[in-house]
Order: structure tokens, then sequence, then C-alpha cells
């Protein structure tokens, strides 16, 4: 890009920001985008709502009333009550939890297997690497909602096994990106400096080049949360991820399969069908925005 | 380029073994299989022990990877545990239909996504561009079964524009084959949005991006002072590069795409290959699981050599040798 | 847009018209009937645009009428439409719209000559079966008596891979004919063209094995095999001597079936022109009647359905009552559930009202004995119902000697009363009933885990395993469905030899030789006062014991679409039995 | 932020309204027949809104080109002169970009005048039958100006098809010819190549070949040779030299390297931060630079003569062009900067007929050079 408004603008941005800190101008740059900022703040408060709400809360998860069951929203019941007369509020929350709970275990698992072997092949090469690249090459190519549903299915709806099969195909993506920053931050003088003093590969690696790579890998993580919501609650949909009683998004929303939940109880499918858009949209936006801020050249 | 495509087409089979392997590796540990579906009150244990035999079930498990591995080079796919018939003869009427869904799926999301993307691009920050922005953030985000059942609450319960379920009314004997085809389609139209929301929206936001680097590029810059037409600018010039990186995401698309039928075809109660493959799990009939997976397997391999391709197609500058 | 810009994408929509067109030529419609088919007659001139299924086709002596075709909602078939395989109840209703067998049952469970009269030798062993006149298969070939043989030799083939290997398993010289020691079954013989015996191995004899001789008889003739495998591939193409002859099936989308005007009983020619069968998942069951897709099914009795087809207009919901229930198995070799007072606190606390309201309202009812209610052996007197009461629970807990500890679960020896239930998420109900279990039996002091897993896996470790020692449960939930005939033997409650030594469907591990007697008994006689007799002690001792409990029974539930008349359906009698009677308004 | 930011850079606006009270300072000279002029360009202002602030690229600029001429526009980057050009033939991205003041006159025709009363541009359409046509560009990056998925013979085509009617034949005929003006080995081969198996050299060849593809009046060249080799350089010059003398057009020529100004030009215009701080025929320039700016451009200039000294460095940096400093936008560089310079933006002064230049210390005489902070 040559044109010169282009390279006006930048040669700006470098001055403004001189002066914050690595993670202080990635906050200037984030915090600048209204849409980013907001989503951030309504995804805190769904977390805080999955976490508090079930603690605060007058009903519990299991408390059943046969009595009061598919009521539509009261006061008592601010989201009503399904066929169990089990409070949906309470349900909604701590479903929430379940759903956000897996998304943020499978994440973190995924991006420390996903770390730690992408470093190990983009320090290492050679054969190290070939055999990590071709193990990620055949994960990424598994038809994956279709490997999911048949891992799930005849292992059993659980979640150790749903966490399983998701950080089971999860991990490659992160891998390669992690190898890929290696590799090019390898080649950079500070390396080789660091070689001529004689400084240890583990240190090397934990040392000099992880802190450059955890942009990339707080990226890789907001948006994989997207997207690992959306796989679980699909799952938990089709009866084949978290199993009732255990609430999540996902198996809340199955009772619509029926015909007249689907046509006349709204309130025991919209709700977690709406958690799931909006924490999944503010894990977008708020991911999309993060690698905007951090680099704004690492852009799609 | 010939010497390239069958050097990638060998470069598949590791994989493809790679993947059979472990599916094979995971069906083996799972615990049961569809023998423990034929619960009859008056069935005996040693008439069961004769169901497993008749299955193959005895037999150590690297034996059989192997013999499965060759039956299925030889176009077999095994006996079917629940329907006692053919795997593939139980698949072939399958296939069409997902993929016409899945293609249909795959058109709708070019023909909305790439035009919102182009538009998105040529009018940054319009209200158009945010509208469309704003449209396809809901695209990614929205989860496709509670999409589909918002569809099918509105469209086909309130409004009864579109049947509940199924692909046709089996009982409606249609004049001729383009009647028979607006019948399917109609069945179609709403599994179609479905499937094809995501892809929309993937489209756009690729093709939106993709396009304003290619409009701020210096060439687009020379077609303009060259006293082109805008239309002819935008159409001709940044198009054609622009959708350079799009092309190469249609070889993964349509095989992803088969793989989010499972879902779709679930809630729209379409009979097509997600719909079998989940019964099968749910019957534990492992050589219909083993194909569909397979199947979706190589499908996805060869979407990505399909994309190299296309690729080299749409881009002078590559040269595959 | 620019011009060049329509273009494309009239060129996209006509790529997806082709597609499309593609997919529905790829499905055309066929005609794939085994039998010679006359070639329809050109639709002359009437080509209507407007509604579905205006269209008449030419078929046979009478026109066929696509709207005098019943439309029958199914949720699964399995292409397994042959006498001697179909495993699941709508393959087995293809097969009796089909086939024809040699008894069929009256309302009240009696069994009653189809196309044959028997008559039964003095021992009870030796059934002789008379073909009634006349009878051909759809193609014109008359049946015999060796197109009988053949069908129940089918049952006793050494690679036969169905279920009802227990039909022909009693005649003399199965086992002979199974190890291949013999080259036919010794107790079947064709005596001659319409007359054949069944001869049942000394020591079987008993009232039930007449059902035996309800299954479907298949034409030699066509199904004549030397490869099981040549067999098998016309289990999706069959053939029969009944009503209906088979014309195309669509896996997870419709089978359709041609009224066979060629019946070889003219006056019993059924009055519709044919039947089909549409694959609806259950839950949009009741969009399809609202829109007017379906004319009869039998959705769950589940409180939604209820109340999704109270409000379907158009429709008559009858609730006929059913045969099959809910039960819950203890493992009564643990020590937690060996005593039968623990097994009954649980019972007691176990608010089984509740679960009836939750999940099937007025179309359930709570449980009382292994014996069906619509059966004539049934009598509820003296039976306990177990009615919710915490109290009670709690004193049958300390009388069995469990003690209260501090963290509120009860302790013996030793042992804490923790107990872990299997529950499957297929069906809604195990969730209901132990989602009320999870909430009423901390409260007696029970450590309830609810453990998940498919049915598959809670049957592996429970009622299939094919040993105690490989039986791994504490108590699991599931459904059962009865046979006409009362005997319990082979079945959860039965404690047959196998049961007593080891195996069989009755997981509980519980044994009583006394009860394990009298069942052999009530199995055995031909006297039905001493059965119901003793069918009532029978139930007394299991209603005391609770190794297994009958947790509800449930009503079903047959929406039919007011266009549809005099369809017949009760307990024991299939909609398909009189279906020759019924009219529809076209 | 950003409105203070704007605040500052009213209070600037309204310094240039004062500054442009200066009669006449951008007309042309006394003497000079008004049809002797190709393209007048008055007071034009591009500004680009961006989320950071206004960039003011181009803020009152003045200049024109007589036929026949060759314009110099000299600068470092980011001083407007690429964007002035553009402004032009309205090829500047709007948004951001937008035209805010001025009037060009092209060939006697209006193609933009706009002020308090008038916002006037020529129709798109007309406009676009200049583009390409009466005005061609070269860029500055052979290597990314050519679109890279069509073949070198469709992008010369293009314009002879869409300006002078040709058909594809004709034109690709054409593109042939025009190759082997611009001495390009085996034009028949390479007409159907596509541009990314040429050189840099070879791509610009293409390009000026493109540009003379319609006989422009005006050529504007954009640092066409910036983005070469030394030696490729001089031969593109050469080139470009060498079609001067044969084809009939003015041209402007717009670089930040004074040599090649020296080498190809008649007249120079020298913009800083958007203005235009002096403008001479070239000799006049070279012997006597007035502006500081200048003084410091020319001595930063490599010479052979004088390569025993260390190179003159002006200090500091471009200046951010949504903050620019009060006053005379270069003044925190200025080695003779005074109070003066800080507050308000310094008049015009005519030096000769085409000699002009913006700046206060010029005194009639001329500024002189001494006390420079130079080494």
């Amino acid at each position: 890009m040559s044109n010169a408004e282009n390279a006006v603008v930048k040669v700006k941005k470098v001055k403004k920001e001189s002066e914050l800190s690595y993670w202080g101008s990635v906050f200037f740059r984030f915090r600048k985008k209204k849409m980013s900022m907001f989503c951030l703040i309504l995804m805190t408060l769904i977390v805080l709502g999955c976490i508090f709400v079930p603690i605060i809360s007058p009903h519990t998860i299991t408390s059943t009333n046969v009595a009061n069951m598919n009521q539509p929203p009261s006061m008592t019941h601010i989201l009503g009550t399904d066929e169990l007369g089990r409070d949906l509020f309470i349900r909604f929350f701590h479903g929430g939890r379940i759903s956000l709970g897996i998304a943020l275990v499978v994440v973190v698992i995924e991006c420390v297997i996903g770390v730690i072997l992408g470093c190990i092949a983009g320090f290492y090469g050679k054969l190290i690497d070939t055999i990590i690249m071709r193990i990620c090459e055949i994960l990424m190519s598994f038809p994956f909602i279709m490997f999911c549903i048949t891992v799930v299915g005849i292992f059993g709806n659980s979640i150790p096994i749903l966490i399983f099969v998701l950080v089971f195909l999860g991990w490659a993506g992160i891998a390669r990106i992690v190898r890929g920053q290696i590799l090019s931050l390898r080649e950079l003088e500070y390396m080789e400096a660091c070689e001529a003093l004689g400084i240890s590969d583990i240190k090397r690696i934990f040392k000099h080049l992880l802190p450059n790579v955890l942009a990339y890998v707080i990226v890789f993580a907001t948006l994989g949360m997207a997207s690992v919501i959306l796989v679980e609650t699909a799952l938990s949909f089709l009866g084949l991820g978290v199993a009732p009683p255990t609430p999540t998004w996902g198996n809340m929303i199955q009772p619509a399969n029926q015909f007249i939940v689907l046509s006349t109880r709204w309130w025991i499918w919209v709700p977690p069908g709406v958690g799931i858009f909006l924490s999944v949209m503010c894990f977008n936006i708020v991911g999309d925005g993060l690698r905007d801020a951090i680099d704004p050249k690492m852009k799609r | 380029m010939r010497t390239y495509i069958i050097r990638r087409l060998l470069q598949i089979i590791p994989v493809f073994l790679g993947i059979t392997v472990i599916l094979f590796l995971i069906i083996e540990l799972s615990p049961g299989d569809a023998s423990t579906n034929f619960i009859d009150p008056r069935m005996r244990p040693e008439q069961r022990a004769e169901i497993a035999r008749r299955f193959g079930l005895e037999e150590p498990a690297f034996n059989r990877y192997f013999i499965w591995l060759g039956n299925t080079l030889r176009g077999d796919l095994g006996m079917s545990m629940r329907y006692q018939r053919p795997v593939t003869e139980i698949l072939a009427p399958m296939i069409p239909t997902t993929l016409t869904l899945a293609l249909l799926a795959f058109l709708f999301s070019v023909i909305i996504g790439i035009p919102a993307g182009i538009i998105s691009a040529t009018r940054q920050y319009s209200l158009a561009d945010n509208s469309l922005t704003v449209f396809s953030l809901i695209g990614i985000s929205l989860p496709s079964f509670f999409f589909g059942l918002i569809l099918l609450r509105i469209f086909a319960i309130q409004m009864q524009w579109f049947p509940l379920f199924g692909i046709r009314n089996p009982l409606y004997a249609p004049p001729n084959a383009l009647a028979g085809a607006m019948h399917m389609l109609h069945h179609l139209v709403l599994p179609m949005i479905v499937l094809g929301m995501g892809g929309t929206a993937t489209f756009m936001r690729y093709t939106r991006s993709s396009m304003l680097e290619v409009i701020r590029s210096d060439y687009i810059r020379t077609a303009r002072a060259k006293g082109l037409s805008e239309k002819v600018v935008i159409y001709r010039h940044a198009l054609r590069n622009g959708l350079i990186p799009i092309i190469t995401l249609f070889g993964f698309w349509i095989p992803s795409l088969m793989g989010g039928a499972v879902i779709t075809e679930s809630i729209f109660g379409i009979p097509g290959l997600g719909r079998t493959a989940i019964d099968a799990v749910n019957f534990r009939d492992f050589p219909i699981i083993m194909a569909v997976n397979s199947m979706l397997a190589f499908l996805t391999l060869l979407g990505a050599l399909i994309s190299d391709l296309l690729y080299a197609a749409a881009d002078p500058r590559i040269k595959y040798d | 847009m620019t011009k060049r810009y329509n273009r494309i994408i009239a060129v996209a929509i006509a790529v997806i018209m082709s597609l499309v067109l593609v997919a529905a030529c790829a499905t055309e419609y066929e005609t794939a009937a085994p039998t010679p088919a006359p070639t329809p007659a050109p639709a002359t001139g009437n080509e209507t645009q407007g509604t579905d299924g205006d269209e008449t086709v030419a078929t046979g002596p009478r026109e066929i009428n696509q709207n005098n075709i019943l439309r029958f909602g199914t949720t699964s078939l399995d292409g397994l439409f042959n006498p001697t395989v179909s495993s699941n109840v709508y393959d087995s209703y293809v097969v009796s719209l089909i086939f024809e067998g040699l008894v069929t049952n009256n309302a009240g469970g009696e069994f009653i000559p189809n196309i044959a009269d028997w008559e039964l030798s003095s021992d009870n062993l030796t059934y002789t079966f008379t073909l009634h006149e006349g009878i051909t298969f759809s193609d014109g070939t008359p049946m015999t008596a060796s197109d009988v043989a053949f069908t129940y030799n089918v049952f006793a083939h050494p690679e036969y891979t169905g279920v009802r290997g227990y039909v022909v398993v009693d005649f003399e010289g199965h086992d002979e004919f199974k190890d291949g020691t013999a080259d036919s079954i010794s107790g079947i013989n064709v005596i001659d063209e319409r007359t054949i015996s069944f001869t049942y191995a000394e020591g079987t004899a008993s009232p039930a094995n007449i059902a035996n001789f309800g299954y479907g008889i298949m034409p030699e003739h066509y199904y004549a095999f030397d490869a099981w495998d040549d067999f098998a591939a016309k289990f999706d193409q069959p053939m029969g001597s009944g009503w209906f002859v088979f014309q195309e099936w669509r896996d997870k989308e419709f089978l359709l079936l041609h009224t066979n005007f060629d019946y070889w009983k003219p006056a019993d020619i059924p009055l519709i022109d044919g039947v089909i069968f549409l694959d609806i998942p259950d839950e949009s069951l009741a969009g399809a009647f609202m829109t007017d897709q379906v004319d009869v099914a039998n959705p769950g009795a589940s409180l939604d359905n209820q109340a999704a087809f109270a409000t379907i207009d158009g429709i008559d919901v009858r609730v006929i009552e059913g045969n099959s229930y809910n039960f819950m198995q203890f493992n009564t070799l643990i020590p937690q559930l060996e005593d039968y007072r623990v097994r009954q606190a649980l019972l007691y606390a176990l608010d089984r009202e509740a679960f009836v309201t939750a999940a099937y309202g007025a179309l359930g009812s709570v449980g009382l004995s292994p014996i069906s209610p619509v059966s004539w052996a049934f009598n509820p007197d003296g039976m306990n119902p177990y009615a919710f009461d915490l109290d009670k629970a709690n004193e049958l807990m300390e009388d069995a000697g469990w003690v209260m500890g501090g963290d509120g679960v009860r302790t013996k020896d030793g042992n804490r009363m923790a107990i872990t239930w299997l529950v499957y998420p297929e069906a809604a109900w195990p969730g209901i009933l132990s989602g009320l279990a999870a909430d009423t039996w901390p409260q007696i002091g029970v450590d309830l885990t609810i453990e998940i897993m498919d049915f598959n896996t809670v049957g592996d470790r429970s009622l299939s395993a094919s040993s105690n020692a490989e039986r791994d449960f504490e108590m699991f939930t599931m459904g059962w469905s009865m046979a006409i005939d009362p005997d319990l033997t082979g079945g959860i409650f039965g404690l047959d030899e196998m049961a007593l030594g080891d195996g069989g469907f009755n997981a509980s591990g519980w044994r009583n030789e006394e009860y394990a007697r009298k069942m052999e008994d009530a199995k055995q006689s031909f006297d039905q006062a001493k059965r119901t007799e003793l069918y009532n002690e029978i139930s007394a001792m299991y209603n005391e014991q609770v190794p297994t409990v009958v947790v509800a029974l449930r009503s079903v539930m047959w929406p039919v679409a007011d266009r549809v008349g005099n369809l017949d359906i009760s307990t024991y009698v299939d909609w398909t039995y009189h279906i020759n009677k019924v009219t529809l308004d076209h | 932020m950003n409105e203070n930011l704007n605040n500052d850079l009213n209070n600037v606006d309204d310094v240039d309204i004062g500054a442009m009270m200066v009669p006449e300072s951008g007309m042309p000279a006394v003497g000079q027949k008004k049809e002797d002029i190709l393209l007048d360009v008055k007071g034009l202002k591009t500004f680009f809104h961006t989320d950071n602030g206004t960039v003011r690229a181009v803020n009152d600029v003045d200049f024109y080109v007589r036929k026949g001429e060759t314009l110099g526009l000299v600068g470092e980057s980011g001083c407007g002169k690429s964007i002035s050009s553009m402004s032009i033939t309205r090829i500047v991205e709007t948004p951001p970009g937008k035209y805010e003041g001025g009037e060009i006159t092209f060939d006697g025709k209006t193609l933009l005048r706009i002020n308090e009363n008038e916002r006037y541009l020529l129709p798109e359409k007309d406009m676009r039958s200049i583009r390409g046509n009466d005005i061609s560009f070269i860029f500055q990056e052979p290597m990314t100006s050519l679109n890279p998925v069509f073949k070198i013979s469709k992008q010369i085509s293009e314009p002879m098809m869409l300006h002078r009617g040709m058909t594809k034949k004709e034109a690709h005929e054409e593109s042939i010819r025009l190759l082997d003006l611009v001495r390009i080995p085996n034009p028949e081969r390479i007409v159907d190549e596509y541009p990314f198996s040429l050189s840099g050299g070879m791509r610009q060849r293409v390009m000026i070949a493109m540009a003379l593809a319609c006989e422009p009046k005006l050529l504007i060249a954009d640092e066409p040779t910036t983005a070469l080799d030394v030696t490729v350089q001089a031969q593109v010059l050469e080139l470009m030299n060498d079609l001067k003398s044969r084809i009939n057009a003015s041209i402007i020529f717009i670089t930040h390297d004074l040599g090649v100004i020296a080498e190809m030009c008649d007249r120079v215009v020298v913009m800083y931060a958007g203005k235009v701080v002096e403008s001479s025929p070239i000799e006049e320039l070279f012997e006597s630079p007035q502006h500081p700016y200048t003084q410091g451009l020319i001595a930063s200039k490599p010479d052979m003569a004088t390569t025993e000294k260390r190179l003159h460095v002006i200090p500091g940096n471009v200046p951010d062009l949504t903050e620019l400093p009060g006053g005379c936008p270069f003044h925190p560089r200025c080695y003779k900067v005074t109070e003066r310079c800080k507050q308000e933006y310094p008049p015009t002064h005519k030096i000769t007929d085409e000699h002009i230049v913006s700046c206060w210390e010029y005194n009639g005489s001329g500024i002189s050079s001494e006390g420079g902070e130079e080494a």
C-alpha cells in the first residue's frame, strides 16, 4: 500500500501510542472500538450472571414441582418453568455456566497443548516438526461435526468425553499458528544473539518467543471460545453432548423439537438460544477487536 | 500440473489412512455394538453370539481393520447391522439429497454472501456496509439449530409458507420434472437458508476484507486513471482479484457443508446422510459410521486439493509443478 | 448492479434449478414393485398444477386415487419387511399389511383362525393347520402347505439373523436341523396341499405356543434361496398374499403400498386404494396433523403430545389402554439393595403419581403387578400401590437396619446407602423419574447418583449382559412391552432355568424356587382359571419383594383424522387388522 | 481528543484565508498567454477525514502547466504532491478523501470549482473521458500498479478500446507497437504475458506504454523511477526523456529526487506539508533557492562534485498532517525560525514572474542561508 494518506495515518499512530506499553497500546486501540467494548461489557455481565445468579437465586436447578410445570414467565419464575416445574431463570444461568465452562476448559487445554507442540515443532524443526505437522494435518482433515457425533454417540454423553473430543480435534489449529510465529520469530536477530550468548533452548523459547506468541494465542482463544460454544450446544441439542438433567444452553433448546413447545412455549427454548447467540457474538466481536488491536496487519 | 495433482493425491493416502485408523480405534474402544440392540425377551444368549459372529465381530481388531480397508477399496462398505443390507445400498439414495442440500446452501451463500461483501467493501462505512456487517456477525454467531427452529416457528408454523419437514409430499405426482423440482425446492428453502447462513456470513466477511484490500491497491488506481467506469473497475478489475482468496475457500466449503447438514437434516426431517449417520451412531451401526466418516474425511481432503487447483486457476501467478 | 451481474445471478439461478431438477429426477417415482404391476395408463389430459395429490394414476382394475390412500405417520422403517426378521413395530405393520399369518387374534386377545383352521392334539403338542381354499399370493400363485413349511424353516436357518429364533426353537427336531445333523425339522410335516402339522418337543407345550403361528406366510417360489444373502436382498421387496402390494420404499421418506385388487377373497378387498407410511419424526407429528399431511399415527403419549393434539381441529384422538410399561430393576445382589424392605422404602419415597402426572398426565397410571391390566390374568386385589410416603420409607429403612449417618446418608455394617442409577437420555421419562428421585431419595438418607449413558450401554451393563458376573449396575430403568399371553418366563420378571442359573433378562439377581415353579406351571397349564390364580400369586410375591417394579403403565394415543372412517384399534387389535373396512373421505 | 485537534486545525484554516488574500499569488505570471496554459490549479484543497482527524494532504495549492512543458513537483513523501496530481483527475479515494476547495482548469474545461458559494465537479462521465485519454498516469510502483490477473495486452488495450473506439484486435496490434515504442524486446510475446513474469523496469515500460496509448495531452508521472534499481532508473529516465521529444504532451513529473528534476524538468514546484513553498524555473531554483526547505533539499542532494562533504540532512521528521504546527508548518525544522513563523502562515512573495516563495524571512532580496544548522 503506497497511498500517501495511509502512510500519513501510520506515522501518526506510532507517535500517539509510542508512550504506552505493549498491552497498554493494545487496550488503547481496542477501547476505540465501541462495538468491541460494548461486547466485552456484555460478555462480562453474562459471565458474572452465570457465576452469581445460581448462588443467590431462591430456586435450585433440581427442585421439581409438577403442579407448577410449563408456566410462562412470571414474577416468581422470571423465565417461567419447564416440564418438571423447574425454574428456568436459574437453569438458564446454570446452563450458561456449563456451556461457558466447557468452552473455557476446552480452549485452555487446547491452547496449552497447541502452544507446547507448536513451540516444539517450530523450534526444533526437522523430523519432530514433520511429525507434529502431519498429525495436525490429519486432525484438521477430520469431518469435525460428524466425528464429534460419532465419538460422543458411541462413548456416551459425558462432559469429559465431550471435552476430550473437542480438544482432540481443536489443538491443531493453535499449534500451527504458534509454529508459524516461532518460525518467523526465530529468524529475527535477537534469537541469534541469544544463541551466541549460549542461553538454553527452553529458556529461549519461553523467555523470548512466548510473549510474542501470546497475543496470537489470546486472539485464537477468544475466537475459539465462540466456536466451541457453538459446537457444544449443537451436540447437546442433538442429544449427543451434555445430557440432562445437567442443563446446558444446547440441551435446554432440545424440547423445542416438540411441536407444542416450539409453537406455544417460547420461554423454554428462546432464552437459551439467545444466550448462545449473545455469548458467541460477544466472543467473536471481542476476538476480532483484539486481533485488530494487537496487530492491525493480522486482519484477514 | 499433472504431476502436482498426482503427488497431492498420493499425499492424501497416508492422511486418509491415519484418519481411518483413528476412527477404527475409537469404534474399537467403544462399549457395545449393534448386536445389543436385538433385545427380545425370548432370544437366547447363543442366538446373540450367532449374530456377533455373523457380523465378524469376533475377529481381532487388527485383522478387521485390514478386512475393512480391503473391502472399502473394492467399493464394498460392508453390511449394515441394523438394516442387514449393504451400506452402499443404504447410503446411495441419501447422498443426492444431502449433496443437493449442500450445493443449494453453497450457492445461496455465494449468491448472497459475495455480492453483499462487494457492496460492503465498495461502500465502506455506509449504512449498507454497517447493516451488512451486523448481519454477517449475526450469521456467524447464531447457532444454526436455533436459527432453524426460529424459521420453522415463523414460516412453517405461524405463516405456513413452507412445510414443516421432509423433502417432498410423496403423494404429489408432479406433472413434469420442473414442477417436481419446484416442489422439492419449496421443501428445501428453509434448510438451505439455515445451512447456508454460516457460509453467507463467512463469504461476506472474506469478500469484504479481500475487496477492501484490492480496492486500495495500486492497480485499481491505475484502472481508475485509465478512465474506466467504476463498475468496470470494481466488477472486472477488483473482483477478479478479490475473489481469489474466496475461491480457494470453495473447495473446503462443500465437505464442511455436508458435515453441517447433520444438524439441518435433523431439524427439518430431511432424509439424508446426516440423519442416517445419527441414527447409525445411536444404533451403533459401525459399518455405516465408518463409511460416513471416512467418506466425509475423503471429501475434506479432496476439497483441499480442489482448493489448491482453484487457486491456480484463479491466479495466474500460482503455478504448481 | 451491472447487466453482467444480473447475468451472473441468472446463471446461478439456472444452476440451482437444474440441480434440483437432477435431484428430483434421480428420485423420480418408479414402480419398484416385485409384482408384475400393470403399466400405468397415461394420465389423460387432467394435469393439475394446483393442490398436491389430485392426481389419479390408473393401476389394475380400479383407478388409484391418491386421495384415497391412507397416510400413516411412522418414525422409522428399517427395511426389514419380512415376517421372519422384522423387528421394529413399523416394519411389522408393513409386514402385516402385505402378508397373512395362519392365525390372528380378536379384541379379547384370543387367537382365532385367519387363513387356516387348526386342531390341537390331545397331548397339546401338535398343531395341524388346514389352509382356507383359494388363497393366492399377489402374483396369482396359489398358497400351499409347502409355502408354510418354507416360512417356518427360515426361522431355523443356520444363518438366520433375526430375533424370532424362539418361534421354532421348541419344535421337535429343531436342534438337529440347526446343528446340521438333520436335513429338515422333523416337527414340521406337510400332509397335503393345504394341510401341515407342527409338533412341539416334549415338555414345551403351552397355551402361549399358538402365538407363534401369527407370522406371515411367504411364497416359496419368490423367496426360495441358496445363499442367505439372496434371501436378505428381498427384505425390502416383500410379496405376500395380503390386502396390499408393495410399491416403493424410500428410507427416511416414505413407503407406498397399493391395494391388492386381485385379493383372493374379493369381498374383503380394501375400500381404500393404498397405504403410505410417511416418515415423520415423533415431535413433528402434531404439525403434520395440523397441516393435514397425515391420517393416522401413534405418537408417544407424552404430556406435550397430548397438549399438542388437543389443540388440533379435524382429528379424533383415540386413547387405548397400552400393553407396555416402564420398569425399574434393582440389583439385589449388592448390600445396599439386598433387603426387600430397602427396595420397598425406595418405592415409598418415589412419588410415582407425580411422575405419571409429569410424564403422561391423564394417559398414565401407576403400575401394580407384572401382569398387564388388559390381560385376563390381571387382578389388582391385594397389591400394594406403594403410595408416596416418606415416613413409611424411613421406617422401613430403620427396620432394615440402615441407620442415618451424620452426613444424612444411612449406613449399615460399614456400607453407605449410596446408589447409582443408570439413566439413558433417548427417552424423556427416565430423566423425569430420576429427576423426582433426586429430590426425594436424599430425604430418606439415600445418596443417589444419576449416571447418564446411552440406551445400549445401559442394556450392556444390565439386561443384555450374558451373565450376572458381567452385570455392572445398581439400578436402571427401561421400557418393556408384553405379549398377548401373560406368560412371564424369559422376560424381566421371569425366573426360568437361565435366570436361576445365570444370565437372562431378569438382571435383578433375585431368585426364588417357589416363584419359578409357579411360573413354569402357569406357562404350561391349559386351564385359564388355574393360570389366573397362579399369576395372582406370582404378582403378590413380586409386589412384596419388588426386585423389579412396574413404575407406570401408559395408554396409547392414536390421533385419527376425521376423514378416516371405520378404523378399528384396540389394545390387541392393531390398526392394520381390519383396515379393509376403512373408508376415506376424499 | 479529536475535538481539540480540530480546533487547532481550524485556527490554521483562519490563517490560510489570510494568506489567500495576497493578490494573484498563484496566477500565471504576467505576460503568459492564457492559451499557453494547459492545466491551471488554484487553491486546491484535498483533505482526508479519518478516525484520527482530518489530514490536510493538499491545502491550498496553486500551480500550472504550460503546453509542452515538463513541470517537476518535488517534496518529501507525504507532502501532498501525489494527492495534488491525483486530485486533478479526481482519482483520490473518496471517502476518506474529499475535495474541499479550489479550481482546476484543463484545456479550457473546468474540472473542479469549489468555494463557499459553489461546488462544481465536472460530471463523472466527462471526467472519465479525460482520464487515460487526455490525462494519463504513470505510477510509482510498477510491481503493484499492473493488475496481476490480466495479460499485458488487455491492460494496454483497455484505454484504447474505451477512448479511441478500437476493436480488440486493433488494440492488440497497437499494444505491440506501443511496447516496441517503449523498447520492450519481443513485444509480440510479452504482450501475452502476465505482469508477474516481467521485471520491474519492464513493467514500468508497460505502464509508460499504457499511459501513451491514447496520446494524452498531459502525462503525470508519479515517481516513475523511485522503486527501480539505479541502472534501470537511468534507462527509464532516458526513455522518458527520449519520448518527451517525440510525443507532444505536457508532463508533470513528481519526485523527491532533485537530480531527476534537474534532468527532466523545465519548471519546479516545491511542496511541503500540503502547501507550495516555492515555485520556480529550474535553473533559478538550483541557482538561488529561496525557501529554507528548498535550500535544505538541494543541500541534501548527493552530488558527485561534493562527495567529500557529509550529506546535508534536514533535521526532524515530516509533520503529522492532522497535527500541523501553527504558523508555517516548516518552522519546527527551519534553521531561520522566528516567533512570527510559529504564529502566522507566511505570505507568498513573487521574486520574478515565474519564481514565488512563501516565507516570512523573504525580504525582497532573498533569504540568506547563513546560520544554517548543517554540520
